[in-house]
């Protein structure tokens, strides 16, 4: 029942949104139905719901990190698009809210399913629903942004569909005693999957996945989605819709270790994890569009991420607190970079200086989240990186440590050197006509409401959330759910 | 009826490559129309226990999606272009077949490592499905003009497909049928951005979309 | 312990404060004030009470977050810290209200007020951190508070330079020390300082790295050559009172933090030791070279915080010496002229930066070149400005000498240095450091403050306000009064060094009775030169009472019509010197000789850059850049070939792990 | 009693020991060149009527100007406390050469500011040059301490310079001779390092330093230079002078001061100066043979 809400509600509302034909008042259902979304999900952190039809859906702590975290970040988002609608009058904004809410019911899906079936629908649901967020501003870029987003995309999700497939073949073995594609059965029988077909099952799900989610170097259209989308879709696309294939490769990841293949699928993971952040770190370090530097920088964190499982439990805990921070901080910088986008009307560092004369707030605050991502106290992201590189002394990689704090600092290297010449300075043009748009109350409310959680989770963690956390990094190496 | 399916698996994996070496987006549009419907039929003959309602409802409503839905939205896309054929592909036409048949030797090669899943009359499929996915991403990769990579990524979802074939009895078909529609969708959605591109460049070569560049 | 956290509340609430009240200034003003005083009253009970030896126990309370514990301790090594921090962080921060009423605008009040206040409130935190992620978040919002300071006015392209080159290098020590804490933790088991005190000892490849990462992390903030490289150029773009904080306490934490991981970790090897002393010269001599060759004071003032860094460090250095020795009385020593060093050096730097502060503001230039003739018009800033170069040269009656002393006793003294030959070469070292800083602080002073005005700026130019002056006269006393009655700043020094050795206090006290005497003796001695001096000043103005005494110009050497132009300049000052070390400088000059019979006009410009800076790190990023070219043509915006991109990683993946 | 004495001979020393010395010099010089040369007491005279004398102050100066020639006398006055004047010091403590040399350095710093207050360009350029050679000759006076000290065992300046018996320590005792003779010429701007009687500015260091000083000022200034004269001479004396049995310790002192004072004459007679480029060179070697002398101490 409760399942059947988290996705419905939200679904509801994106159809009202496709009836509803007043671009004034359509806006308005998305707070309503984030609302409703949320509550729903604090009813989930009271008790945690059982199985339902026949298994395929229940929330276990994985799902109920996801859940919270989009549910959360479509909240503060909601609010930003009330005003961010209102200024873009010339737009029709009827696909856009509905698709905003059709993203939402599908990341539902995806955090509740315990169907690997399930969870590939959900996860091209989500893609599909993406695509108009990204074409929203209907010009020659956005359009070619949007056709490599939808191509790269779905040859991934594709993948990933094979990649299920294998799954399932691996599961041949206990032939018609139960749905081979329920995590449930794999875990219960996964002494039994035959690993070849295991192993090619990982491995295409972490390539059709790891292209949605932007591994290197998977990740080539990130760039382009993220540069050319609004700044709200921005921050939905690198803090939500980049958890959900995360999810899908954590899934595999599960039933791999309880299959004993954990070592194998942790060096894919350290692998690709490390290409991921010195990609990153290639692009960042003198990347002139901040926009564009966002993405990499989204690229670079997906690689912490994959790193941080690729570590064992520790940096499992780590890395499942650091999709938290990273989905946060991102919201901070997507959408305070939205604001100095919009003051300007440029992205580029000739002709955006000085944002801090011009958008003080929307400025400091890009200036902060920026801090924060690059992981310095006392911000949340801080706290999941030093626990990923402990993980990683801890475990004697010391090669592996190395790297990561190398590219840590070649990457704060090259984002310092944009950010500052873009906050700091004294505006091209002074004429400061635009500057009223640059910090109007809602959008700067949302980006504020994102750092206080950063600043909040950078200097305490809440038991519960620790519990919730740790129960997961136990799911994924092996433990019983 | 192993006959039966082992020549349809032939037929599509000819078909994928006539795919690579034709030239003419309406063709093209029809092959893998034709394509669609041998998937449609396909499950009806390798299965060994036959036919069961549910299967009949996968295959009725595939044979109509890939057969005639989707071919449609696509030559609907492409209606106000003119210039209807692939000029000069990334990979010539022969090169690409060539590659093609080295792809078929590679899935074979690729699947004798991998254990044949019991239960299935035929051990074609699995070679066949791999061949036609890498077929299909080949044919991605090699054309300009955004319908033939549509059309590529249809016969690398057919080869998905015909993978699925292989436990479609274990596979729950709501299931199915979701992944079914998830791909038309995806298919309509990529129909109205070609749409787009081709009013926004008045051609629907992707020859002009890579102004976006570090 | 509570004392500290009331200290630190203070300043963090009056930032706010004053952050939010950014409308009405008095009331900001005001606001900073008082939670100065309040962290001056709070942490001055706390530092008092440590040193008497009445010290609180740790405060230990649970904190969720990973690895986390809030445990904070006050030890002599730590209240000796906090000492310096709230001296000068109130001396600097009252001064600073009237440096930013005086910049008329130039400077922001608000983020000035804030990251200051900030800044403080961080170091005060710091030295009482007893848990590794404690630490690290004081370090970094210290770090951060003062990247802020340093960009206020951000509108001048040097500024943004400066505090970006900031930025960088502090956050690469940051990562350093990152890296440090995460190996000394998973030795430990948990990132408690005294835990790391309680592991066993590191395999030796571990104890080299982290040897290295404290080195490369401390010595970034702290200045050691050449990691200095963003010292000289962010100290002149901070407003003046953020400069003298920074240079004053912000770059000895760095030596805190070394001393503090000495004390956990014990002794280092002896080549280490030799290290750190040769490094401690190195820098040193490095530092004050480049100060003497200097036209901006401000950046002359910052090569000579390098200098007196690298004497500290040498001092350090000796004291790690006799740890490896075993030696504690040696090591005692060594380190108790390192803080008692630090201590000063954080007086009478401060007190230079903020008199330097009130002569750029006045005359509106930093360069001594327009400067000159100031005494007359600002006799108050200038002669505090004369007792802070006296004091950084080291001369007796002031307090710069005692710390510089007690390292050459080391060095010099038979049974201690046991007359080994680099403590004699170390010695010279310090003797040359001792005498081209007589030269740099000749310049520095003689230059800007005498003479006749170079400059419109400099002819009406006139003294700052009480606010401004109260704290420089202040820190000026300070300086005398530990130059005539040094044993209590030495008994501070040595409890503080007692805890880096980690002896008994009854053990120190026998060595430190006879050093305090010794150092008492040599206070009297200043004294008595001050008294000579009074008496002969008596005797002369007795002998001019009855004699006429004349005023006119300065003798031309016969030359009739001398014009202020025609002094002689801080560059030709130096020239002697800086003509010796012409290569290491490498001063780049332009010279357009006067030429023909009836010459027209002719121009000489010379500019000294830093090396390390201008010469050494341009290779390495040129060389960078050109590897980064390569693959930047991955991402050319062709969709097929991102396609090829997967399926090649793909069919790789396979081929490699299936 | 015997405190007594010793400071009534110091006090002695301090006021006549410094015009005598220079006297000796310049009668030296005199009668090396065949001339009968000014009396001996000359230098004496000359500060007396100096301080008789009114004074000219510039109207650039300010107190810096009056304070300098003050405050170096009473630097020096200070430091000549720890050496030995009349047989033993007034002062001694272990580590008190460090002291003196400081000493010696605030007496050089008070000088170079208060030139460089009268806005000059002649005495900014006799400033400059002081302080280039000073620190280039610091270092050779505590490379020749340290050798000292080492041989010694202690770090003052009344057993530092006790004559030493020992093997090794002659040849290093000599080579810290030598240094200390270079450095005493160089602080004192003797030839070749300076000429003392010049009178063309651009030449000066120390003189070109007090041009504008006058009346009593110019009179400390003179009596504190020969006062630094005699400390180092006296320095050197106590090093190599074993003490005489029919003098005491005061009469060899005094007979070594002469004695010194004569050599002086003779070096600055039979030599020319140096170009100020070469001066550089000579502190070097001086350096160099400190460091030598060490060597052998330690060895």
């Amino acid at each position: 029942m409760i399942y059947l809400l988290l996705v419905g509600a939200p679904l509801l509302v994106g159809l009202l949104a496709l009836v509803v034909d007043s671009d004034e008042r359509r806006p308005w259902l998305l707070p309503f139905g984030c609302t409703i979304h949320a509550s729903i999900v604090a009813a989930c952190w009271k008790t945690l719901p059982g199985p339902a039809m026949n298994g395929w859906f229940r929330i276990d702590d994985l799902g109920l990190i996801v859940l919270s975290l989009a549910s959360v970040m479509f909240l503060v988002c909601s609010v930003y698009c009330l005003e961010y609608l209102r200024l873009r009058k010339e737009r029709r904004n009827r696909l856009f809210t509905a698709c905003l809410s059709f993203i939402l019911a599908s990341v539902s899906l995806v955090a509740v399913s315990r169907h690997m079936g399930i969870l590939w629908v959900g996860m091209e649901a989500a893609t599909l629903a993406t695509a108009p967020l990204v074409y929203f501003n209907h010009n020659e870029k956005s359009l070619e942004a949007t056709w490599k987003y939808l191509m790269m995309g779905s040859l991934g999700i594709g993948l990933a569909l094979l990649g299920t497939f294998f799954l399932a073949l691996a599961a041949i073995p206990f032939e018609g005693r139960g749905d081979p594609l329920l995590i449930d059965t794999l875990l219960s029988r996964a002494g039994t999957l035959s690993l070849p077909w295991l192993k090619g099952a990982f491995i295409f799900l972490l390539v059709g996945y790891g292209t949605k989610m932007g591994l290197a170097p998977l990740h080539s259209w990130k760039p382009d989605a993220y540069g050319e989308s609004p700044g709200v879709a921005g921050a939905i696309l690198a803090g939500v819709i980049t958890a959900c294939p995360f999810l899908g490769i954590l899934r595999a990841f599960q039933i791999c270790a309880a299959a004993g293949l954990s070592e194998f699928a942790q060096g894919l993971l350290v692998m690709i994890g490390l290409l991921s952040m010195a990609t990153a770190a290639v692009f960042i370090i003198g990347q002139r569009d901040f926009k564009r530097m966002l993405a990499y920088s989204s690229v670079e964190h997906m690689g912490i991420l994959a790193l941080g499982v690729g570590l064992g439990p520790a940096g499992s805990f780590a890395a499942l607190l650091h999709l938290i921070n990273n989905g946060l901080t991102k919201g901070v910088l997507f959408l305070s970079a939205g604001n100095i986008h919009r003051a300007f009307g440029g992205k580029t560092m000739d002709h955006v200086r000085g944002a801090l004369r011009r958008a003080p707030i929307s400025a400091t605050l890009f200036l902060l989240g920026f801090v924060a991502i690059t992981g310095s106290p006392p911000f949340a992201p801080f706290v999941s990186e030093f626990s990923i590189l402990r993980a990683a002394v801890d475990g004697h990689r010391f090669g592996v440590a190395l790297g990561f704090v190398g590219l840590l600092a070649v990457i704060f290297i090259g984002m310092a050197t944009t950010v500052l010449s873009v906050v700091y300075g004294i505006p091209p043009n002074s004429d400061s006509e635009l500057s009223a748009q640059g910090d109007s109350p809602l959008m700067i409310a949302a980006p504020m409401v994102f750092m206080a959680l950063v600043v909040f989770l950078g200097l305490w963690l809440p038991g519960r959330l620790t519990a919730v956390l740790s129960g997961a990094a136990r799911l994924l190496n092996g433990g019983a759910s | 009826m192993g006959q039966l399916s082992q020549l349809l698996l032939a037929f599509i994996v000819f078909l994928s490559l006539y795919l690579l070496g034709s030239s003419s987006l309406t063709g093209c549009i029809k092959i893998v129309a034709l394509q669609g419907m041998c998937l449609g039929v396909l499950p009806l003959t390798v299965r060994a226990e036959g036919f069961h309602p549910q299967g009949l409802l996968l295959a009725a409503g595939m044979f109509i999606l890939k057969g005639f839905a989707i071919p449609w939205v696509l030559l609907y896309a492409i209606r106000e272009v003119k210039i209807r054929r692939e000029m000069e592909p990334m990979i010539g036409y022969i090169p690409s077949l060539l590659i093609g048949a080295a792809l078929i030797g590679v899935s074979f090669a690729l699947a004798e490592r991998l254990p044949v899943p019991a239960g299935l009359r035929t051990s074609l499929l699995i070679p066949v499905s791999l061949a036609t996915v890498m077929m299909g991403m080949l044919m991605m990769i090699s054309r300009f003009k955004a319908v033939s990579q549509v059309i590529g990524y249809l016969v690398f979802e057919n080869g998905v497909y015909l993978f699925g074939l292989a436990i479609a009895y274990q596979v729950p078909w709501i299931i199915e049928m979701g992944v079914l529609l998830d791909v038309f969708v995806a298919v309509f959605v990529m129909g109205i951005i070609i749409n787009h591109i081709a009013r926004a460049f008045d051609s629907i070569s992707t020859e002009k979309l890579t102004r976006l560049s570090d | 312990m509570m004392l500290l956290l009331v200290a630190v509340l203070a300043l963090g609430v009056a930032a706010l404060l004053s952050g939010l009240m950014s409308r009405h200034d008095r009331w900001a003003r005001n606001i900073v004030i008082a939670g100065l005083a309040g962290a001056a009253i709070a942490g001055g009970t706390l530092v008092w009470r440590t040193l008497a030896g009445q010290g609180a126990s740790d405060l230990l309370w649970p904190w969720l977050v990973p690895g986390a514990v809030f445990h904070i301790g006050m030890d002599s090594l730590s209240a000796c810290f906090l000492l310096l921090v709230l001296v000068v962080g109130c001396c600097a921060g009252l001064y600073g209200e009237g440096y930013i009423a005086g910049s008329h605008g130039h400077i922001p009040a608000t983020p000035a007020r804030f990251f200051f206040l900030v800044l403080v409130g961080a170091m005060a935190l710091l030295v009482a951190a007893r848990n590794a992620l404690l630490f690290m978040i004081a370090w970094e919002t210290m770090a951060l508070a003062a990247f802020g300071l340093v960009s206020c006015e951000h509108g001048k392209p040097e500024v943004r330079k400066a505090g970006l080159l900031y930025l960088l290098c502090t956050h690469v020590g940051s990562l350093c020390l990152l890296a440090l804490f995460a190996l000394l933790g998973s030795n430990a088991g948990s990132l408690e300082f005294s835990s790391f005190a309680a592991a066993p000892a590191l395999p030796a490849a571990e104890r080299a790295a982290v040897f290295l990462l404290a080195l490369v992390g401390f010595g970034m903030k702290a200045g050691f050559m050449p990691l200095h490289i963003w010292l000289q150029e962010a100290h002149p773009a901070a407003p003046s009172h953020a400069s003298a904080a920074m240079s004053g306490v912000m770059i000895e934490m760095g030596l805190y933090g070394l001393l503090r991981l000495l004390s956990l970790l014990g002794p280092v090897s002896l080549e280490a030791a030799f290290f750190l002393v040769a490094l401690g010269l190195v820098t040193a001599v490095f530092g004050i070279t480049f100060a003497m060759a200097q036209r901006d004071f401000k950046r002359l003032l910052a090569y000579s915080s390098i200098e007196n860094i690298g004497i500290i460090l040498t001092g350090a250095g000796l004291g790690c010496y006799g740890l490896a020795k075993h030696n504690f009385f040696l090591a005692l020593l060594g380190f108790a002229g390192a803080i008692l060093h630090t201590l000063n050096h954080g007086l009478f730097k401060s007190l230079l930066f903020l008199s330097a502060g009130a002569v750029y503001q006045a005359v509106g230039t930093r360069d001594i070149e327009a400067c000159g003739g100031l005494q007359k018009r600002m006799p108050w800033t200038c002669g505090l400005m004369a007792v802070g170069a006296a004091a950084i040269c080291g001369l007796p009656p002031l307090n710069g000498f005692m710390g510089e002393w007690l390292i050459y006793s080391w060095l010099l003294r038979p049974g201690i240095g046991h007359g080994i030959f680099f403590a004699a070469l170390a010695a010279a070292a310090l003797s040359v450091i001792g005498a081209f800083a007589v030269a740099a602080f000749s310049k520095c002073y003689g230059l800007t403050c005498l003479g006749q005005p170079r400059s419109e700026g400099a002819r009406d130019a006139r003294d700052p306000f009480w606010i401004m002056l109260g704290p420089m006269a202040l820190l000026a006393a300070l300086c005398v009064a530990i130059g005539l009655f040094p044993s209590l700043a030495l008994h501070v020094a040595f409890a503080a060094a007692s805890d880096v050795v980690g002896q008994a206090r009854l053990t120190v006290s026998a060595s430190l009775e006879e050093w305090s005497c010794l150092l008492e003796v040599i206070g009297l001695f200043g004294a008595g030169v001050c008294a000579l001096s009074a008496l002969l000043w008596l005797f002369r103005s007795a002998l001019l009472r009855r004699r006429e005494v004349e005023l006119g110009p300065t003798w031309g050497c016969g030359f009739t019509a001398p014009t202020t132009r025609m002094q002689y300049t801080g560059s030709s000052y130096s020239m002697p010197l800086t003509r010796v070390f012409a290569a290491a400088l490498a001063t780049r000059e332009e010279v357009h000789p006067p030429l023909g019979y009836w010459p027209g006009k002719a121009a000489f410009e010379s500019r000294t850059p830093d090396p390390a800076l201008e010469r050494w790190l341009p290779v390495l990023t040129t060389k960078f850049e050109e590897w980064l070219s390569l693959p930047r043509r991955l991402q050319h915006g062709r969709l097929q070939l991102y396609l090829l991109y997967v399926s090649a990683f793909l069919v790789i993946i396979l081929l490699w792990k299936l | 009693m015997e405190t007594l004495k010793l400071v009534a001979s110091y006090l002695v020393m301090l006021v006549f020991a410094p015009p005598v010395m220079l006297g000796i010099i310049t009668k030296t010089k005199a009668v090396v060149a065949g001339r009968k040369g000014p009396p001996v007491l000359q230098p004496l005279y000359d500060t007396l009527k100096l301080l008789r004398k009114g004074a000219v102050y510039s109207t650039t100066t300010t107190w810096m100007f009056r304070l300098g020639p003050v405050v170096s006398l009473a630097a020096v006055l200070a430091a000549s406390s720890l050496v030995p004047l009349s047989g033993t010091p007034l002062i001694s403590f272990n580590g008190d050469a460090i002291l003196f040399v400081y000493l010696l350095a605030l007496g050089r710093f008070v000088t170079v500011t208060a030139a460089l207050d009268t806005g000059s360009s002649f005495e900014g350029m006799g400033a400059s040059r002081e302080v280039a050679f000073s620190s280039l000759a610091e270092p050779a006076l505590i490379l020749a301490f340290a050798s000292l000290a080492y041989r010694s065992g202690e770090l003052s300046l009344a057993r530092m310079f006790a004559p030493h018996g020992g093997p090794g320590s002659a040849a290093s005792a000599v080579l810290a001779l030598g240094s200390l003779f270079v450095v005493l010429l160089a602080e004192n701007s003797r030839i070749p390092v300076d000429d003392p009687n010049t009178h063309l500015e651009l030449t000066m260091i120390h003189e070109v330093m007090v041009l504008d000083h006058g009346g009593p000022d110019l009179a400390f200034i003179l009596h504190g230079a020969g006062l630094k004269l005699v400390l180092m001479a006296s320095l050197l004396v106590w090093l190599v002078l074993p003490e005489m049995p029919v003098a005491g310790r005061v009469g060899s002192l005094v007979l070594g001061l002469a004695a010194t004072a004569v050599v002086i004459g003779l070096v600055e007679s039979s030599m020319a100066r140096l170009r100020l480029i070469r001066v550089p060179q000579l502190l070097v070697a001086a350096i160099c043979a400190a460091t030598f002398g060490l060597i052998l101490t330690l060895r």
